[in-house]
């Protein structure tokens, strides 16, 4: 298991020659290269030792890291700039996770019930769309696929829904579509259903889904442990993106994915830096759906 | 109509936290219909536990309880209880008419005429100005007397009474004596009776019941050959008034001491 | 007039400590009481309190409600007879200890992902204290009340409704009392599934959202409804235990 | 006797629970029925990690408890007895009442990160206030008669407390008990499910966000089951603690 | 040491749930110390109110009670209460025992002399097996005897009673009154006793103060010139225990019925 946080370890204590950081995550597929960079050593090498804690997501993450619970954490890019547009101190540092850019192969679609009438995302005009957190990445990207199938985003109407419970949700006819990940992809896609559009490759080419990050203030006395973070980070970001084999067997040490659904499972990109370009598309996107309080200031926030 | 009362080998032992008591071990005796039997005996002797078998409340640990034949083994229908625990047997959230009016309300009687009954029983144990008050609001006399009421608006052929008027000044006590004798010979009804006063079972009873202390038994069965009619003053100052009440204290006097039962004997003239 | 200073003293002094212990605060989390007032009237407009407040106290409404109808009916069967609450409880227990977050998606099973679901949500979490607090007080009615019904014949639906259910009532309150906030709670809780309006929802948004003043905000108007609610439940308790408060009062008018 | 009567309504429940996906009712796929389950449970508990996980969330289950029953029972005592405070407080805590624990995660986050400190200010939080309203409620049953006699034969104020009110609030509290451990087992496994502190709540964020239904279910039996191991043990002190309560010897007559 | 107690002026008016009962208009006397007094009036005239006044339970609307000179505003100390309600002022989650020892382990008693204390109360009311019984495992005259038994182990210089032996049957009846006159005897306590029994008040009391109905105030205050030494099968058969006895009763009647109260004069001879 990786919820091994419990301890009463110090911010920065050292133990051999290794400082403990305390990094929060989601378990998901999407953390495995820290996992497997903490196997493989990449960290230890730098002079690091992990330890991870498993939230449920954001709410949990970000205040722990802005208060220097944990030293670093897992977000999602619209996340990110949210907070920070709402002057909570947080800077990324390392890439965490991109679309596989591949319309139809990506690790996040928008999928419909099996026989449904829907077939593209122009069809979701009047329809209830689940996603998994209102006004945030998943939200965009629908509304991205939407308006470039021609139709008109502000007339879907949105359902928050956690990934787990979209299979139950969708199959029973509830919502008419939802935006999911893997490895809930996975599932409904064994219930039959369809993909009708990738909406992370609509949003930008090789989109920067995820960051880690930290707060300012720590990224400011701590640059040191930072730089190891990074460098660990982008060998563990490479090794992963290499060994796609390796990501599906340590994925197991941390979830519980049956494994028939894991083998089926489409595997997202860890490139070792974050797409600029993609995460300015975001930005913009966001900006016209309303969603930051004032424009984040991307140079500021990125790496 | 009005039924007969037969106790019979009744025994009764409570057990739980810790004790164990023979409350009653073996009573036998009548109660015929329309009779008044005023009961007596030692305090904790087993009166309560007796009349609570009696109204089906308690389950005997043996024996049997027959009302007009039948075995009694629930409430049985037209009988009235007047608990010794007066204060918790009213109910608080009520007022006192409500009290009063709510087992008329069972017997699905019409309105008015629950509303005449509570009015007359409530005026007849002088409390009809009380009918609004709760019963919390009222003195010990008072909670008793709308206990009573309560009893006497039921219109019951049985009435099983445990000291009814244990908490009421001597003369308010005198005048529900009265009214309880007027009401037995108007409406026949079977009356049984637990007093401590001496002069008190000896003045209502037809008969008087002397109980022996616990493990219980019945040491004398006394019948009271005073004239139907009675009279707080003149009864009371009778001749055979007082030989009755004497013997009826001796007899208790004798049963707590613990002394063996005599035959069952009418007292000497 | 003591009384009323008493009344206003405390929370006054609480709100004068919140306020200067936060002013200069740069904490996001802690922003200044200063700042969180200034935005509460920018945030809790006319038009989002119908948006919002509205729907949520829809449900609160009927899923109190029929928790409260099915805590005091379940209650008084299950506390009236021994053999009921034997079969009854270790099912009952067992349900009551799965935490809402977890049961709302089986929820979501049967009930879908409406108002309905998020009333079934209210409901099944305040239905615990009235269940309990019924039961208890069920089982605790004076023998000597419940025998002097008993001999009287009144039995049955009279007996529940004259009786059991007006001793054990001190008792239900206690339990209508918990499950009041307890609803507000789930209010919250089943607002963060399948919403798109509410009080819960919006706070969820804004904690999402990053939007702290705003999420305190929304704390602080969960607050007075709770304070609301349950002023206006005092006003139906003292009238419907009347007669218990006289009771209890009876003697302490005294020095 | 009551146990078998017990096992016997669980057994009732159990077969529904068989029953409703066998039926069709639901798709077993999202409602595994009780015997899948049973398989899942299985393999939990042959995992070592599943029970360091089932005491970590039972350790913080009982501390927060315990902080929770002691806190709610002195503050409820002293805030009825001591004149005035009950009027001074009233309304802030019915303020502070409604409050959700569940929104208080960042602040519990913030000051405490992961910790099990942090499990427990949500747990505490949301307890206590079960504990005070029984105990107040409780208070206000204390019958007059019987104040009256320890008033009159010169019984102090902690004296009164101790063999007066207490024994008649005991009920009210047992019953606030019997509430605030299901309330505080529910908000361990749900701070530690949103979170992430370690305990069955992680162990059952995990199982959420993989899709793993069946192990999903077991752990909700798992807690489920504590709830009601925990209620087994509140009766049982219950019975020896209120053996003079209407509720208890009632039980033992007929 | 021990102190008288002054009632003057005393009104006590109930008022709440839409009743307002004027209980007390306006009593005044005095009980000396070491005196034993007893009250007799009719049923809801007051006496349970004028007694928790005097225990400084209850306040007056007006008016004031001086125990020893000092205006008593709450309970004071040495002064034991015996209730009417009996049963409600047990504590139903002690045993007897503790029942009766709690007021004396306030009193910092040592453990021995406590259980000494407590073992005679029970066995002087009779009670001696019943001390690990709960109060609700008991028959009513046995509640009410651990009452008075509570309040005799007290040892109090000032002893308030409300018709102790309401519950009673005659003998024991008997046994407690002579008890508690050799109590008073012995140990010179002072003595409020409400009964209801005129009997009782005449045997009992040093002096007999009768009530009339509500709104009550004094109307008789009778000196009992019987002998100190007194017995119940001879001073009962005395003819001045008739004729204070009748006089009694000559005044609580005129009390129910609202006659004017007569100047203060001691029964003809
Ligand atoms: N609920 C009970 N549990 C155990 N023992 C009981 C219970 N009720 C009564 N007893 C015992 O049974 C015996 C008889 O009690 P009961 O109340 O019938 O006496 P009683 O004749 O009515 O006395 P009294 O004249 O004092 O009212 C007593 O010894 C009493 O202790
Ligand atoms: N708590 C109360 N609230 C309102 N009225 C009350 C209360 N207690 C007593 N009263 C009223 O005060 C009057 C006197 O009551 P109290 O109990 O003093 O009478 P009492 O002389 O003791 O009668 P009894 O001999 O029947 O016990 C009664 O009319 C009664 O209704
Ligand atoms: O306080 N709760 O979130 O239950
Ligand atoms: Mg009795
Ligand atoms: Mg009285």
């Amino acid at each position: 298991g990786s919820s091994d946080g419990g301890g009463a370890s110090d911010k920065n204590s050292s133990s051999g020659g290794t400082t403990e950081v305390k990094l929060g995550v989601i378990p998901i597929v999407d953390v495995a290269p820290v996992h497997l960079g903490q196997k493989k050593g990449f960290y230890k090498k730098h002079g690091l030792t992990l330890s991870m804690t498993a939230a449920q997501g954001g709410a949990a993450i970000v205040p722990g890291v802005v208060s220097g619970q944990f030293q670093f954490g897992f977000s999602n890019v619209t996340s990110l700039m949210i907070a920070q547009s709402n002057d909570v101190p947080v800077k990324a540092i390392a890439n965490g996770v991109a679309s596989t850019g591949v319309a139809g192969a990506d690790f996040g679609a928008i999928t419909v019930k099996k026989g449904s009438a829907i077939k593209s995302a122009k069809d979701l005009e009047g329809k209830k769309v689940a996603v998994n957190t209102l006004k945030n990445i998943n939200e965009t990207a629908v509304r991205e696929s939407v308006r470039k199938a021609g139709g008109d985003p502000s007339a879907v109407k949105f359902v928050e829904l956690a990934f787990d419970q979209m299979p139950a949700a969708l199959d029973s006819g509830r919502i008419d579509a939802a935006m999911v990940v893997e490895p809930a992809l996975a599932t409904v896609k064994g219930q039959g259903a369809t993909e009708i559009a990738s909406s992370l490759v609509d949003v930008a080419k090789n989109l920067t889904v995820a960051l880690y990050f930290t707060s300012n203030q720590y990224a400011q006395q701590h640059p040191d442990v930072v730089k190891k973070f990074q460098e660990a980070t982008a060998e563990s970001l490479a090794y992963a993106d290499a060994h796609p084999d390796e990501v599906r067997q340590i994925v197991t040490t941390y979830t519980t994915i049956p494994a028939a659904v894991l083998a089926k499972v489409t595997l997202p990109k860890w490139p070792a830096e974050p797409n600029r370009a993609s995460i300015e598309a975001l930005e913009k996107l966001g900006e016209q759906d309303g969603l930051f309080k004032s424009t984040p200031d991307l140079d500021e926030l990125l790496p | 109509m009005h039924a007969s009362l037969v106790v019979s080998g009744l025994r009764k032992v409570y057990e739980g936290s810790g004790r164990r008591v023979e409350a009653v071990r073996d009573l036998t005796f009548t109660v015929d219909a329309g009779e008044l039997v005023c009961l007596v005996g030692p305090s904790g002797c087993g009166k309560t536990t007796l009349l609570k078998c009696m109204a089906g409340l308690l389950a005997p640990t043996s024996g049997e309880v027959l009302l007009g034949g039948r075995r009694v083994s629930g409430p049985p229908p037209g009988m009235a209880f007047v608990f010794q625990e007066y204060g918790r047997s009213l109910f608080p959230w009520m007022r006192v008419g409500e009290n009063v009016e709510l087992p008329l309300r069972q017997k699905r009687l019409s309105r008015a005429r629950r509303g005449e009954l509570v009015a007359d029983a409530l005026e007849s144990v002088g409390l009809a100005d009380a009918a609004r008050a709760y019963p919390w609001q009222l003195s010990g006399g008072m909670q008793q007397r709308v206990a009573i009421a309560r009893a006497l608006a039921y219109e019951p052929e049985v009435l099983l009474m445990d000291e009814p008027f244990a908490a009421v000044d001597a003369q308010t006590r005198a005048d529900l004596e009265d009214l309880v004798r007027r009401l037995w010979r108007q409406r026949g009804i079977t009356v049984l009776f637990v007093t401590h006063d001496i002069d008190e079972a000896v003045y209502l009873g037809e008969r008087v019941l002397v109980l022996t202390a616990s493990p219980t038994v019945v040491r004398e069965q006394l019948k009271v050959d005073l004239p139907e009619e009675r009279d707080q003053l003149r009864t009371r100052a009778a001749p055979r008034f007082a030989e009755l009440r004497t013997r009826v204290y001796e007899q208790i006097q004798a049963a707590k001491r613990g002394e063996p039962v005599v035959e069952d004997a009418p007292p000497p003239r | 007039m003591l009384r009323a200073l008493f009344v206003v003293a405390f929370p006054a002094l609480l709100f004068v400590v919140w306020w200067f212990a936060s002013d200069d605060s740069t904490d996001v989390y802690w922003p200044p009481l200063r700042t969180i007032l200034r935005t509460f009237p920018d945030v809790w407009t006319r038009a989002r309190l119908r948006a919002d407040l509205l729907p949520s106290l829809l449900r609160l409404l009927a899923g109190y409600t029929s928790a409260a109808v099915v805590g005091i009916g379940l209650g008084t069967v299950v506390g009236s007879y021994r053999k009921v609450r034997a079969v009854c409880e270790p099912v009952l227990e067992f349900l009551r200890a799965v935490p809402p977050p977890v049961l709302v998606p089986v929820i979501m099973l049967f009930a879908g992902i409406g108002d309905t679901m998020k009333i079934v949500v209210i409901a099944s979490g305040c239905v615990w204290p009235v269940l309990l607090n019924t039961i208890e007080g069920v089982r605790a009615v004076d023998s000597v009340m419940s025998e002097t019904a008993r001999s009287y014949g009144i039995t049955g639906p009279a007996r529940i409704r004259s009786v059991v259910l007006p001793a054990a009532s001190p008792q239900i309150f206690a339990g209508l009392r918990q499950a009041l906030s307890i609803g507000i709670i789930l209010m919250v809780i089943s607002e963060m599934f399948a919403a798109s309006n509410g009080l819960g929802f919006t706070i969820v948004q804004f904690q999402r959202g990053f939007a702290i003043p705003d999420m305190w905000t929304g704390i602080l108007v969960l607050g007075l409804l709770g304070f609301l609610l349950s002023v206006l439940f005092q006003l139906v308790e003292r009238r419907v235990l009347g007669w218990y408060h006289g009771l209890r009062d009876a003697s302490r008018r005294s020095p | 006797m009551n146990a078998a009567l017990g096992a016997a309504g669980l057994a009732a429940f159990l077969a529904l629970g068989e029953a409703v996906p066998r039926l069709g009712i639901v798709k077993e796929q999202f409602f595994p029925p009780t015997s899948r389950i049973a398989r899942a449970l299985g393999d939990e508990i042959t995992d070592s990690a599943f029970w360091t996980d089932l005491g970590d969330t039972l350790t913080g289950w009982a501390l927060g408890l315990a902080i929770a029953v002691g806190a709610g029972v002195v503050v409820g005592v002293v805030v009825s007895v001591v004149p005035y405070l009950r009027e001074a407080t009233a309304s802030t805590i019915e303020f502070l009442r409604p409050i959700p624990s569940v929104a208080l995660i960042p602040l519990a986050v913030l000051l405490y990160g992961t910790e099990l400190r942090s499990v427990l200010l949500l747990v505490v939080y949301a307890s206590f206030w079960q504990v005070l309203v029984q105990v107040m409620y409780g208070v206000r049953d204390v019958d007059p008669v019987a104040e009256e006699t320890a008033r009159s034969y010169g019984l102090g104020t902690w004296a009164r407390i101790r063999h007066v009110l207490w024994p008649t609030a005991l009920p009210y509290v047992m019953t606030g008990v019997r509430l605030a451990a299901a309330v505080a087992l529910i908000l361990t496994v749900t701070a530690e499910l949103v979170i992430g502190a370690p305990g069955l709540g992680a162990r059952i964020a995990v199982a959420q966000t993989s899709q793993a239904v069946p192990e999903l279910y077991a752990l909700i039996v798992v807690t489920g089951l504590l709830g009601l191991l925990i209620n087994t043990a509140a009766r049982s002190v219950e019975r020896y603690a209120l053996a003079w309560h209407q509720s208890v010897r009632g039980e033992v007559t007929v």
